[in-house]
């Protein structure tokens, strides 16, 4: 759904891949995560650490935070690439190219 | 490696899950049980007080100096949790823990939070 | 130094821990991440990603993010606190309680 998120979850998200040294692939499913980071974590969420929710919790006392909780992923997948290295091509697995899971940090 | 700050040790025998002896070395003999910190300069002291009277429970070496640990001399402050008063402090110096410098006033018992959400993920 | 902070990094935060079942410590030092995630993402904020990168090639070319790159915690240590349990004290150490190193995420 296009809308704002009702809580910190991963979102679909295509990333285009047009630099002339890729061949394959044009695109890849990157994902994002996004949505906001509130009380209470739930099991929605499971990435949330104590730091979290401690800093959550000075929010909520009235203590404002210079950097609020966010929506970030903590789990990562590769991602296989296709070069040109100027003299033939390399298969390549970029590694942390496709977000699997998110949490509030 | 030991740190240069030693600290007084006791841990009560009763209803005492789990210990701070990892934070030091022991001098075994020692009258009152001396530990030698192995990281920090901090102390740590708790003491149940009840009809005016004080009762070491826990005394020790602390294992950051940045929790607080800012007094040489060890001020108390006071926590009620079910009933129970506990006064605590951290200190800065050699045997700070050994006795209470600083009594802090017993403030009205604040309302009960529960270990859930409203507190740190625990694994209690 | 209390201003906006030129790049994503570790900065000094104390936690409160008044809850009455916590005897010690009072208060810790938690530490946060602060400051912005912009290209180049250089040597000072190693804990970046490719994911991170890609996402902020996509804002360089014109395409908004729903969520743009956050600094945030990508590693943490844990904390000894002293509980009362209602019928003792008991030795517990938290994991992830305090912000050790900042990432781009």
């Amino acid at each position: 759904s296009a809308g704002p998120q009702a809580y910190c979850r991963l979102q679909e998200l295509t990333i285009n891949l047009r630099y002339d040294f890729i061949i394959v692939p044009v695109e890849y499913t990157a994902n994002n995560c996004e949505g906001p980071c509130r009380r209470p974590l739930s099991t929605r969420s499971p990435g949330y650490s104590s730091h979290t929710v401690l800093l959550l919790e000075m929010q909520a006392r009235g203590t404002p935070l210079r950097r609020s909780p966010c929506c970030v992923p903590v789990k990562y997948s590769s991602q296989d690439v296709i070069l040109f290295t100027g003299e033939g091509l390399q298969v390549t697995t970029y590694p942390e190219m496709v977000a699997e899971e998110c949490g509030c940090r | 490696p030991v740190g240069n700050r030693s600290c007084v040790f006791y841990e009560t025998p009763h209803n005492l899950q789990g210990s701070m002896r990892h934070q030091g070395r022991l001098l075994a003999g020692a009258e009152h049980g001396t530990i030698l910190c192995h990281s920090s300069h901090c102390c740590f002291g708790i003491w149940n007080q009840s009809h005016g009277r004080l009762q070491a429970v826990m005394q020790g070496c602390w294992g950051s100096d940045r929790d607080g640990c800012d007094s040489p001399a060890c001020k108390t402050s006071p926590v009620h949790t079910a009933g129970v008063i506990f006064q605590r402090c951290l200190c800065r110096s050699d045997f700070c823990n050994a006795n209470v410098s600083q009594l802090g006033a017993p403030a009205a018992p604040q309302g009960e939070v529960s270990p859930g959400n409203g507190g740190p993920r625990v694994g209690l």
